[in-house]
This record gives C-alpha cells, structure tokens and sequence, in this order.
C-alpha cells in the first residue's frame, strides 16, 4: 500500500506480520501451541506532520499494530522504517541512525490514564525523568523551566500546583495532558496514541483531540491516532487532513481519506462500522444489521479467506477460498481488501453463500437478511 | 407491605384519578436524596431528584461520570452501596393496578422479592458481574430457585432469551464466565435480568466496556426484547449519541442535578439547558461539520464543594447573579419538556446548534 | 483442567524429587573431610568393640552399607549406585545407631507425623477461615479490631511456645491431656474404640500448638473476603435477590477461600517441617523426633533419609493439591501462571 | 498563544525562551519539599497509626538495647549473684537469676546482639533473594532465564526448610550468629520470590513501565523507580515477617538444642531452663517464662510494624500527610 510521497515517510512499514505464541511451558509435551497473528501482512507509511487514524474492534490487531510502528514491539515478518532505516537493525547494532534516536522520536501515550503515571511518584518526577536522559546537558532550572512552559500551555496552570502533586490528585483529564505533555518533552517525531482519549468522558474528548493537534502545530509530530469510535477518529483526521485506516483481524481492510472511508466506504467492514456509529443528527432508518453474526471468529482459528466472510452479508463462494488483496479505489489512496472493489472480478460470477454454508460460532443465527442494498 | 396510601406523594397529582393525557406510570421519584458522608465533609451526589417513568417506555440518563447517574439507577432498587443514604420517596406502580410499593421503605427480605422480580438491574461491571467458579446455568437456576419459580420452566425461558440474543443456549449456559467473550457475557446477563420477566429493567452504562459493532448490535437487540416482554427499559450511560438510537425521553444530568428532561427529539433539537447544548456541541457526530464542534469550557465542579446557586454557572456563558445565587428550579419549555435554567429562552441563540440541520456533513470543511 | 497442566505438574515434582535425591548426595560429599572421614570416626566409636584395627576395607563396606555410597568409586559411579539402592531396592541406607533400615525406621513414624501435621493443618485453616469471614463481615466493627489485635498477638506467639505453655497448665498442671507418646501403653494397638480415642486424646496437643502456624490465615481470608464483598459479582448476586446464605457460601466463602488454597499447599510442607520441634517437645513418636535424635547422635544417614522422605510426603502433597485445585477453581487451566 | 497556521518549525528553544514565566525552584523549597515528603509525611502517617508506631517502639527499644543496654549491663557470670532469686524480689536482678546465679535481665540483654545479628542476615539473605529472583524472573517473563529461576524456585518451595536447615546444620555446626541467620534465612525466599514475581508481572502490566521503556528511560532506571518503587511496601512488609520468622525458627532449634551452643542466647536459656524442670519446679519457672516472653514480645513488635508500614507507603495517605503536594482537590473517579 505504499504511494509515492514527496518526503521519506516518518516511518513505514512494509509486509509486518506479528505472531504471539503462547506454549504449553517447558514441558508442554502434547505441542498444543497456539499462534495468534495479530498483524498480518500490513504496509503502512506514515508522512511527516500527517495524522493516521486507525479503528477496528478489540483485540483486530490495531493496538499490536501502534506498537511494532514506534519500535516497541518487534515484528515477526516484514520490516518497519523510520526515516528509511531499518528499526530493528538499528536495534541490533547495525544502523546508520542510532537506535537511541530513533527510541526518542517515536512516543506513546497509552489509553488508561490512571496507569500511564509511575502512582508513587510526583507528577514532576515523572515529567523530569525523560528530558534529564535525553538532554543531560540541560541545568535543572532549564529542565524544570520546559516542563513549566509545557504544562501551562496545556491549560493546566499554575503548573506549579500540579507538579507537585500525586496523579491520584488528577483528574483523568489532567492526568492524560499530562501523559501528552511527558511524550512531548522528548520532541517526538511521531507519537502513537493508543485509545488515548476513550478513557475520558465523551464531554472531554474533543478537548483532548484539540490539544493533540495545536501540539502538533508546535513540535511538528505526526500522529498514528487508534481508536474504536469512528466519529472521534474521523474528527481528528478531518481536521487535520489525515487518513483513516480500518483494521479487521490483523489487516487494514480499508484505507484512504476521511472523505473517502466516511462518504464513500467501499468494504462491507467499514460500512458496518459506519452503521455502527451512532449519531445525534441525521436519522438512519435503517434498522438491519449489516453484518451476518454479531461476534467475531476466535483469532486463533482465523477464518480462510476473507477474514471477514464468515459476517460479511454480501460474501460469495470466492471469499471463502480467497483473500483479497488491497484493491486501488480511483486516483487517491483508497485501497480496499474486497473484491467487490474490483468490477471484472469472478467474484460477481461466485454464487452466494447462505448461512448454512459458513461454519460459524455461537450466535451464529442469521441477523437481519440483506443489509447491503 | 408498607406502600398503602403512596399514590398521594410529593408534588405529582393523585395518579389515580390522573387525567387521561397522563401516561402509566411505573416508577415515580420524588425528592430523591443520595447522600456519602466522607471525612472531608457530606457528598450529596443525588441531589432532590424528581421523575416519573412511565409503562414500556425507554428512558435514558445521560451525565458524565460521577455525575450521580449511577446512584439514581441503584436507588430505584433501593441498591446505593454503603454508606450511601438515600432518601426521598420512590413508589412502584405494579402492573394491573397492584398496590403502589414504596422501595424506599422496604424490609429486606421483601427487597429480595422485589428486586428482579419486579426489576432488574445490569450494571457498569458486567463483565464481572458472574460468578467466576460456577457455570452460567447455575446462575440462571439459582435465581430461579431462590425466587421460587419452576425450574424447567425457567430454564426454557432461559434458552428462549439467550437465542433471541442470537446465544447458542447449550454452550453458554455450560460455559464458565471466563470462557466467554465480554460481548456474550454481557448478553448472557441481560437475559439473565429478564429470567423472572420483570417489569423494569435498569441498564447502567451496560455498553461500555464493548465494541461499536456489539453496541450497536445489543442496543437493536434491546428494541425487540422490549417490544416483545413490554419492558420499561431505563438506560444510564455517557454516550448520548448511542441513547438517542434507543431512548423515547432523556434526562440529563449534571453535578448531581436533573437539570434538563424531554423526548429525545426535544433534547436534540430543542436543548433548552446551555450544559444541554454545550453537551450536544462536544459530542463527535459524522453528520456535523468538524468545526461545528467544541469542547465545553471549564472543568468538572468538585463532588464534595457545593456550589451556590446552579451548579453550572461557573461555566455558563449564560450565568448572571440570579444564577449564582439560587438554584433554578424546573421550568416547562413545553409539555413534557422541563428545564433547570433561568434562561432557557436565551440559551438557543446563545449557544448555537445545526442540529436541527440534519441534511448530512456540511461541506467544506477540510482544514 | 487440561492434561498438558497435569503433566507439567507431575513432570515438576518428579524433578523437585531428583533435585533433592541429589541435593542429600552432594551434602554427603560437602560433609567435612567427605563421607568416608566423617562416617570413619563415628562408625569407629560405634564398633568399639572390634577396635584395634583401622581396616579400611572394612570401614569403607560400612559405609557403603549405612550411606549406600561407595567411597572408592568415582563420583559419578557413587551418584548412580546412590540413585540404583534408592530407585530398585528403595533402600536409603542404614541408620548407624539403630542399625535397622533407614526405610523401615522411617515408614513406621510417617503416618503418625502425617496424622498430626495434617489435623493441625486443617483445624487452624478451618478456624482462621471461619474468624477471617466473620471478622470480613463485621468489617470496621469492634469484633473486628479486637479479632485483629488478637490475631496479631497469636502471630507472634511461636508454636512451641504455645506447646510448652500448653504442656505446663494443661498437661501438668491441670492433668487434662496426657502428654508424651501416641496412645496410652497399657492399651493394644488395634481399631478397638479405646485405642482410638487414646490416640486423639494424646494427639491433641501436638495438633493444637501446631496449628497456631495455620491461624495466620485468618488475616488473609479476612483481606480475601473483603475483597469479595466488593466484586460487582456480589452486588449482582443482591440484585438478583439470591438467599444470604447462598450468597455466603457459594458466591463469597468461595471465591475467598480459593486463593489460600495455595497458602494450604506451601502449609503442609512447614506444618511438616514444624514437627521436628513438636514432636519432640510433646515426645510424640513420629519422624520429627526420629530425626531429632538422629541429630542428637550425628546418624547422618538417618537425617539424610528423613530429608528425602520429608521431601517426598511434601511433593506428593503439594501435587495431590495441585491437581485437585483445578477441579475447584474452573479458570485454572486457563492459565495458572502466577498462583 | 498558538500560532496554528505557521508551517514551518516553531523552533523549540524559541518556545522554551519566549514563554519564560516561572522562576526556578529555589534550593531550600526543593530541600523542604523532599523533606516533607519523604520523611515528615511518612512520620505522621507512622504516627496515626498505632500499629507502626506501637511497633517501632518495640523494635527500636530491641535496637536499644542490643547496641546500648550491652554497654550499660555487665555480662553477667555464674556466681555473681544468689542462686533462683524469684523476680520481681530484688532490684539488682529484677527478673530473678538462674540455678548458677546469673540474673536472667543481664542474660536476656547480652543474647539480643546475636538475635539482631541473625536476624538481619537471615532477613537481608531471604528478601534478597526473592528479590532478585522475583524482580529478575518477572522483569525477564517467558525468557530462559525466568524460566529456570521458577524451576529452581518451584523446587525448593517443595523441601521442607526446617528438616533441609537441620541437615546442613549438623552437617556445619555454625556458630556465628551471622551463618545462622544466612541458613535460616535460606528456606524463607521461594515463596516470597514467587509473589514478588507476580507483582512485577503485574506492575508492567501497567502502562508508565511501557512508557518509561519507549521514552528510553535507562533499565536500571526503570527498575530501580517503577518497579522496586512499587515493591518496596511489600519488601518491608516481608522484611519484617521474615524477621519474625528467624527468631521463631533460630530460637526454637536452640531451645531443642539442635543448633550448637553459643553464649547467651534466648533459646539456650530456654533450654536451660527446660532441661533443669522448669516445667515441673515453680522456683525455675521464671528461667523459662521471661525468653519466652521476650521473643513474644519482639515478635509482636515485627509484626505490628509490619503492618504498619503498609500504610505508611500509600502513597495516598502519605499524600493526605504532606504538606507541599497541593491541594485536596482530587480527581477520583
């Protein structure tokens, strides 16, 4: 999926396959090994200053995915870039760009604010710790002068008051600026938000999306933005012009602009999520579910084919046996993962699967008939 | 029983003779107070709460965490942890004429009767919410046992709700809790609050540990087990946008207040609280233009400071003295439509809204 | 419970068994001077009669014969007859004082040990389960602090301690309990019901000192319990208006009590080990006193069987225990990592 | 304040320079801060609640006396005193003597070096261990170095300590308090090790250890502040437990005469006592009676300040006791 770029992406990641393997212990005599590919082959480039959010239902590989992106997760297959070097070759020792850079220009801030800060420790502390080992030659009055200027820009002033305080004594709100301004610190160049504003109350997260991007305005990061709310992802990338990544069992079914994923999504994935999202305004009669079962199969077990045929209310005879490759979708970047993309596909000549074809879990009963017209 | 002559309570009129406009009602609160005393002093987090819900409707409360959404739900059962206080009056009106129940003031072991029998209750921590050494069905027939109800009886109304919510019966109920995932967990409780066909069943924030798709997917699920069992269902959560696809009324709730009540249609098009609006403004929808929304100024107000006058005027655009001084009481925006705000008329055109513009995204709005 | 679980369990007990077998070859060699010079002088002393002559050849058979090592061979040679008299003629040597079996010495007294350790093992856990859930469900009331207090004061009293005391009042003092011996000598050994009752009767301070070690559980269930009454299982189970009892029993004392199961595990072995001291304090004839003496008179090849069959006893336990827990606890198996 | 359309680079430095409104802390308020936190605050919390302030004084009076009581009392020699004076019947020997004339208070006294002695090593080799194989095992999960620490781990939890202890006992016949203390001290770490294992699986379960690796932060950084950080409550906690469970075991196998015979010693004195009938003479009853409630009392002590302590590290109360980490206003959910 990559596209040619005026610039070096921030990082890119060609053909990244994750594999977790959870063995029967030393003596795990009878072999039962149980392989969860939670990333599957997935090429994703992120550009400087650019904002990619991805969504996907829990435990689709989205958060394992932000990880093996920043450097924190190491890839079983394929290859993640920053700047053009090899992450994990630098890693072992044999980099032009030192890993110690690359480990500083690739953050995070992770979903719970209640666990992103050390409890025992002050707020101060924990905001401090990261500039004295990136910036050694700082005085201590410089240090503590940009955590300062940080925080109050962040809206929490007097600073003062809140360094010295216990993140027990923040509010959650409080507690996530703080987690954005210690990834900050360290001038990253592209910071992984991992669900990091659905802990907050709905009244909170357009606030927090806010603050993301006038940081981003500031210190120039680019933002891999995962959550499972296609309004929040689709707010942030609207109004930074970035792009939205839809992931389902270990792959990015969709890809492209906020336009594109949101107006006209083409698989039958985002469309159900779409339907998913509930909004205020605007009515949306329809009452059918989109999709054929309501759980999602066991990620152990993963279905063959289209991952996503054993759901998928349009699936024919060919999704079952094959799995769609990224389909281009007009000029832009839009690449979707479904036949149907391709108009001269035999998918159109594959019969229809009924549901008694698909061997599906519990709960596995026909919920509503066809969604899709 | 203890509820012989509570028809007659608080300021609503004799629901007995209750003109015909009026409709059934299942539940009336009056004057509902949760209070916790704490060591930095007494925090009411209900505070004089009134409300009537009626038969088979869908009520929804909406209000940000520690809002007090939470303890109102539990006080309809009479169930605010301790060393919570409530007090007040809630009356159950049972169907077909039954004699009104006070909940309030029920002895334990009617409480026990009460309680899913005539409602039921799921809650924030379904995903914990069984037990995790013993098989779902012992959940199901210990409910039916304990209450006194035939067992195989039971146990095929059991089977008849998990597979109206699309649940193979025979793996679940021989599931270990820990053997399911939180979507069909979280289903399993639901048909297990509807075991004992209960009148009521009160829903606190049971989507939120879930995914959009099982959201949405349970929410639709909802509809048709109310339709079909003449549920009143009443629905607690912070995910306004989700409660419209379910709710006929809302009420919102801020700081501990009701401040604002009406049909769902009301309240998204004719939000007449500015915490209301400001609420609706904040809140990520698709069909709005991204720059239509904003955060709400300020900040939460403090659970144990109690604030003077209304308990929004520190971040109402809106506030004047009158504001700060007193605390507004309801007014009627229309019939069924009722308000805590002194400038309900002003806060329209003082906060402006597209909702009522539901003709999709508005256009250019990229950067 | 899945087999692979089972399988893990019996192939790390049957390792903890090799380990230990091994552990009391290597203390025989890390003896001073090695195994042959400790052993020579003591089994000199013990043969007097025939001294006079340092016969080594003779020496070095006595010591094969007590230790089953053989002192001549090669290490490696010596570790594996120590492993074959073990495995195939279950032969751990040959006391020096008693000069009987190691073995035979041994089996005679485990029961009684095991009967014991067992009681107290079960009486104190019973007890401090029983004190942790009222003292859990009186949280905050004065019942509790003064449960508390007491416990602590309990938890420092050592156990032998609390069996002297109990031998001073109860025994001489009072004349309650007989103290010293297993039954009363005048009675047959049999399963008549006097000898039976003698033996509970004489077992009854040993048990009750010994399970002061099993009280400071209450504590912990008292933690468990409280911790459960806050599961939002529990509030659930109030919703759905369930019986008190049922609740008590089958939704906390449960889910309480499951997590000191563990605790019982690693009890037994110190439950054993304490019948040393025990044993010897009340002169109860098990194990702990055979060893004590052993130690008395350096009968290192006794010591070393004790250790093994200690070992053993406890093994077995823990594994019997082990594989029971997954039939109490259904989410075992899906992954006891950190019991 | 922002400048949301420029498009090139705001210059750090440049932001860092301009916004300049806070004066640096100076030395003293930094010094009263770190004053207040980790040592006034931790006090008051010590002393509100009885439990860690009843123990402290306890173990402290211990303390006392094994470094100052010594100095002040003369060992006592058989001889210097009458024959069985009962307690409380003379003041010079206070607690009564022994069958050679030497008073129990001055023995008990010179007996308590050695018990801190023991006590300590038996205390620094057991938490030791667990925590280093603990914190080791969990910070290295699923590695093969974690699983061979288990295995060994698993291993010795299985053999029973006291038979192993009296084994390598009459095998070395220590006498120095400290190997004492060291072989005690052995049998005690496995299920410690196991538990602390488990919290530090649990504690990087939480996201600031993730975060302090991907921001960089050197290992020993990490370990040192948000690892053992957290774990420090429970090491203190089974700091003191492990103690206790020194003196119960040292104390016992003297009192059986199974560890070797040193000078004064609580258990020897016990075993005197025993052996010379205490039991059955009411004139020795005191010989026997006054180590026991010295090792009851010392025990009570480790105990009480063990579970003292567990409050004294929350973190929550200790914030509650500061006085410079802001205001009260929380922001509990």
């Amino acid at each position: 999926m990559s596209k040619p770029d005026p610039t070096t992406p921030v990082v890119s990641l060609e053909d990244v396959t994750v594999e977790f393997s959870d063995s029967g212990g030393p003596l795990g005599l009878f072999g039962d090994e149980e392989v969860v590919t939670a990333v599957d082959d997935v090429s994703l480039d992120i550009g400087e200053r650019e904002i990619v959010t991805l969504i996907g239902e829990s435990g689709c590989g989205k958060s394992t995915l932000g990880k093996t992106a920043i450097g924190a997760q190491r890839p079983t297959g394929g290859s993640v870039k920053y700047r053009g070097q090899d992450v994990w070759e630098a890693k072992d020792g044999n980099g032009d760009v030192p890993f110690e850079e690359i480990r500083r220009s690739l953050q995070i801030i992770h979903q719970d604010p209640g666990s992103a800060l050390n409890p025992n420790q002050r707020v101060m502390t924990s905001l401090m710790l990261p500039i004295k080992r990136w910036n050694p030659d700082l005085s201590r009055e410089q240090r503590e002068e940009r955590v300062y200027t940080l925080l109050e820009r962040v809206g929490m002033s007097p600073a003062e008051d809140y360094l010295n305080r216990y993140p027990h004594q923040l509010s959650g709100g409080e507690k996530q600026r703080v987690v954005l301004v210690r990834a900050m610190l360290l001038n990253p160049d592209l910071i992984l938000a991992d669900e990091a504003i659905s802990a907050l109350d709905v009244s909170l997260r357009v606030e927090m999306m806010d603050l993301m991007l006038e940081l981003q305005d500031v210190f120039d990061t680019s933002y891999l933005f995962i959550s499972h709310d296609l309004s929040n992802a689709r707010y942030i990338a609207e109004k930074a012009g970035g792009r939205i990544a839809v992931m389902y069992l270990g792959q990015i079914v969709e890809i492209g602009t906020v336009d594109e994923i949101i107006d006209d999504p083409t698989h039958p994935y985002t469309k159900a999520l779409k339907w998913a999202t509930p909004n205020l305004f605007g009515e949306e009669p329809d009452t059918e579910f989109p999709i054929r079962t309501i759980d999602v199969p066991d990620p152990t077990n993963l279905p063959d084919g289209c991952r996503f045929h054993t759901r998928c209310p349009e699936a024919r005879e060919v999704c079952t046996r094959e799995d769609p490759p990224p389909f281009e979708i007009g000029v832009e970047e839009h690449r979707a993962r479904c036949f149907r993309a391709d108009p001269d596909h035999e998918y159109w000549d594959s019969p229809e699967i009924t549901d008694d074809d698909t061997e599906a879990g519990p709960g596995a009963g026909a919920v509503g008939s066809e969604a899709g017209d | 029983m203890s509820g012989d002559a509570r028809r007659s309570v608080g300021a609503a009129p004799d629901a007995a003779d209750a003109p015909n406009d009026r409709r059934d009602t299942v539940f009336e609160v009056r004057g509902l107070d949760v209070a916790f005393e704490m060591s930095r002093g007494r925090s009411r987090v209900v505070r004089d709460a009134d409300i009537d819900i009626y038969r088979e409707e869908t009520l929804g409360i909406v209000g940000e965490s520690g809002s007090g959404k939470s303890m109102l739900a539990s006080s309809l059962l009479n169930a605010v942890v301790e060393p919570g206080v409530t007090t007040g009056d809630v009356t159950y009106y049972p169907p077909d004429g039954g004699d009104p129940v006070s909940v309030l003031d029920l002895s334990e072991s009617e409480l026990n009767r009460f309680r899913w029998e005539e409602v039921a209750m799921v809650f924030q921590g379904a995903m914990s919410s069984f037990n995790p050494v013993t098989k779902v069905r012992t959940h199901f027939r210990e409910t039916l046992q304990d209450h006194e109800r035939n067992i195989p009886a039971g146990m095929d109304r059991a089977r008849d709700l998990l597979e109206s919510l699309y649940l193979d019966p025979d793996r679940v109920l021989d599931s270990y809790p820990h053997e399911l995932s939180g979507g069909m967990k979280q289903r399993a409780l639901i048909a297990l609050s509807l075991i004992l066909e209960p009148e009521v069943l009160v829903m606190d924030e049971p989507t939120a540990a879930l995914d959009l798709l099982m959201q949405r997917s349970i929410v639709s699920l909802l509809r048709e087990l109310q339709a079909e069992y003449d549920l009143t269902l009443v629905f607690i959560t912070h995910d306004l946008p989700l409660l419209t696809k379910l709710a006929d009324r809302i009420t919102v709730m801020y700081a501990f207040n009701m401040i604002e009540t009406g049909s769902t249609d009301e309240i998204l098009y004719n939000a007449s609280h500015p915490y209301t609006r400001a609420l609706l403004a904040a809140t990520p929808d698709l069909n709005v233009a991204v720059d239509e929304m904003h955060a709400i100024e300020g900040s939460k107000p403090d659970p144990v400071e109690s604030i003077r006058g209304c308990s929004y005027h520190p971040r109402c655009p809106l506030a004047d003295d009158d504001c700060r001084s007193e605390e507004p009481s309801m007014f009627t925006v229309e019939s069924g439509h009722e308000v805590a705000c002194y400038h309900y008329e002003q806060a329209a055109e003082a906060i402006p809204l597209r909702g009522d513009a539901n003709s999709g995204r508005g256009g250019g709005t990229d950067e | 419970m899945s087999t692979n679980y089972a399988t893990k369990r019996v192939g790390q007990a049957v390792f903890t068994f090799f380990v230990t077998v091994s552990l009391s070859f290597f203390l025989y060699q890390a003896m001073p001077g090695g195994p042959v010079e400790a052993l020579k002088n003591m089994i000199l002393s013990q043969q007097s009669t025939s001294a006079g002559t340092v016969d080594l050849e003779r020496i070095n058979r006595l010591v094969n014969l007590y230790t089953n090592l053989e002192p001549d061979a090669p290490l490696y040679v010596q570790y594996f007859q120590y492993w074959a008299s073990l495995l195939f003629e279950q032969d751990l040597g040959r006391s020096i004082y008693q000069n009987e079996d190691v073995t035979a010495l041994i089996f005679q007294r485990v029961p009684w040990s095991m009967f014991i350790s067992v009681y107290a093992l079960v009486i104190g856990y019973a007890g401090s389960i029983f004190i942790g859930a009222l003292m859990a469900f009186k949280e905050k009331s004065r019942f509790d602090s003064v449960s508390s207090v007491l416990m602590i004061v309990l938890n420092s009293i050592p156990y032998y301690i609390v069996g002297v005391v109990l031998i001073l009042f109860v025994a001489i003092r009072w004349g309650w309990f007989p103290y010293g011996g297993r039954a009363a000598s005048s009675l047959t050994p049999g399963f008549s019901p006097e000898y039976l009752w003698s033996i509970a009767y004489h077992a009854a301070l040993p048990v009750f000192s010994m399970s002061i070690l099993g009280l400071g559980g209450a504590l912990t269930m008292r933690g468990n319990s409280v911790r459960v009454l806050g599961e939002d299982y529990l509030r659930v189970a109030e919703l759905r208006g369930l019986r008190s009892s049922r609740i008590a029993t089958q939704y906390v004392g449960r889910n309480a009590i499951l997590p000191m199961y563990t605790q019982f595990m690693i009890g037994i072995a110190g439950v054993l080990s304490s019948s040393v001291i025990v044993e010897q304090i009340f002169s109860y004839p098990g194990v702990g006193l055979l060893l004590y003496q052993a130690i008395q008179v350096r009968d290192y090849p006794l010591l070393m069987g004790g250790l093994i069959i200690f070992t053993t006893v406890t093994i077995v336990g823990i594994l019997v225990a082990d594989l029971t827990y997954g039939f109490i606890d259904p989410r075992i198996s899906a992954g006891g990592d950190d019991a | 304040m922002s400048n949301r359309t420029t498009d090139d680079p705001v210059d750090l430095e440049e932001l860092f320079d301009t916004d300049v409104d806070h004066e640096p802390t100076p030395r003293r308020v930094q010094l009263k801060r770190s004053f207040d936190l980790y040592v006034a605050a931790p006090a008051r919390v010590a002393i509100h609640d009885w439990r860690a302030l009843v123990g402290m004084l306890i173990v402290g009076a211990f303390l006392l006396v094994g470094t100052v009581g010594v100095w002040l009392v003369e060992q006592p020699i058989s001889g210097d005193a009458p024959i069985l004076v009962q307690p409380f019947q003379d003041l010079s020997y206070i607690l009564g003597t022994d069958t050679l004339g030497r008073p129990i208070g001055a023995q008990l006294i010179h007996a308590t070096p050695g018990m801190l002695k023991m006590i300590f090593a038996g205390a620094v080799v057991s938490i030791g261990l667990a925590a280093l194989v603990g914190v080791l095992s969990g910070f290295m999960r699923g590695n093969i170095v974690d699983t061979v620490l288990m295995a060994v781990t698993d291993v010795i939890i299985t053999i029973p300590g006291l038979p192993l202890v009296i084994v390598l006992i009459a095998i070395f016949q220590p006498e120095s308090p400290y190997v004492v203390g060291v072989l005690l001290g052995l049998d005690n770490w496995p299920g410690l090790a196991r538990t602390v294992r488990s919290q530090v699986l649990s504690i990087r379960e939480d996201s600031y250890v993730e975060a302090s690796q991907i921001m960089g932060l050197p290992t020993s950084t990490i370990l040192r502040r948000d690892i053992i950080g957290q774990l420090m409550p429970y090491i203190t906690v089974n700091s003191a437990l492990a103690s206790r469970r020194i003196i119960f075991e040292s104390v016992g196998l003297y009192f059986l005469g199974i560890l070797p015979f040193t000078s004064f010693n609580w258990g020897v004195l016990m075993n005197l006592a025993y052996q010379g009938g205490a039991l059955t003479d009411p004139q020795l009853l005191h010989w026997l009676v006054f180590p026991m409630l010295t090792i009851i009392l010392m025990a009570f002590g480790l105990v009480l300040l063990s579970q003292g302590m567990d409050s004294v590290f929350n973190v929550r109360l200790r914030a509650r006791h500061a006085t410079t980490t802001g205001d009260e206003a929380t922001g509990e959910e």
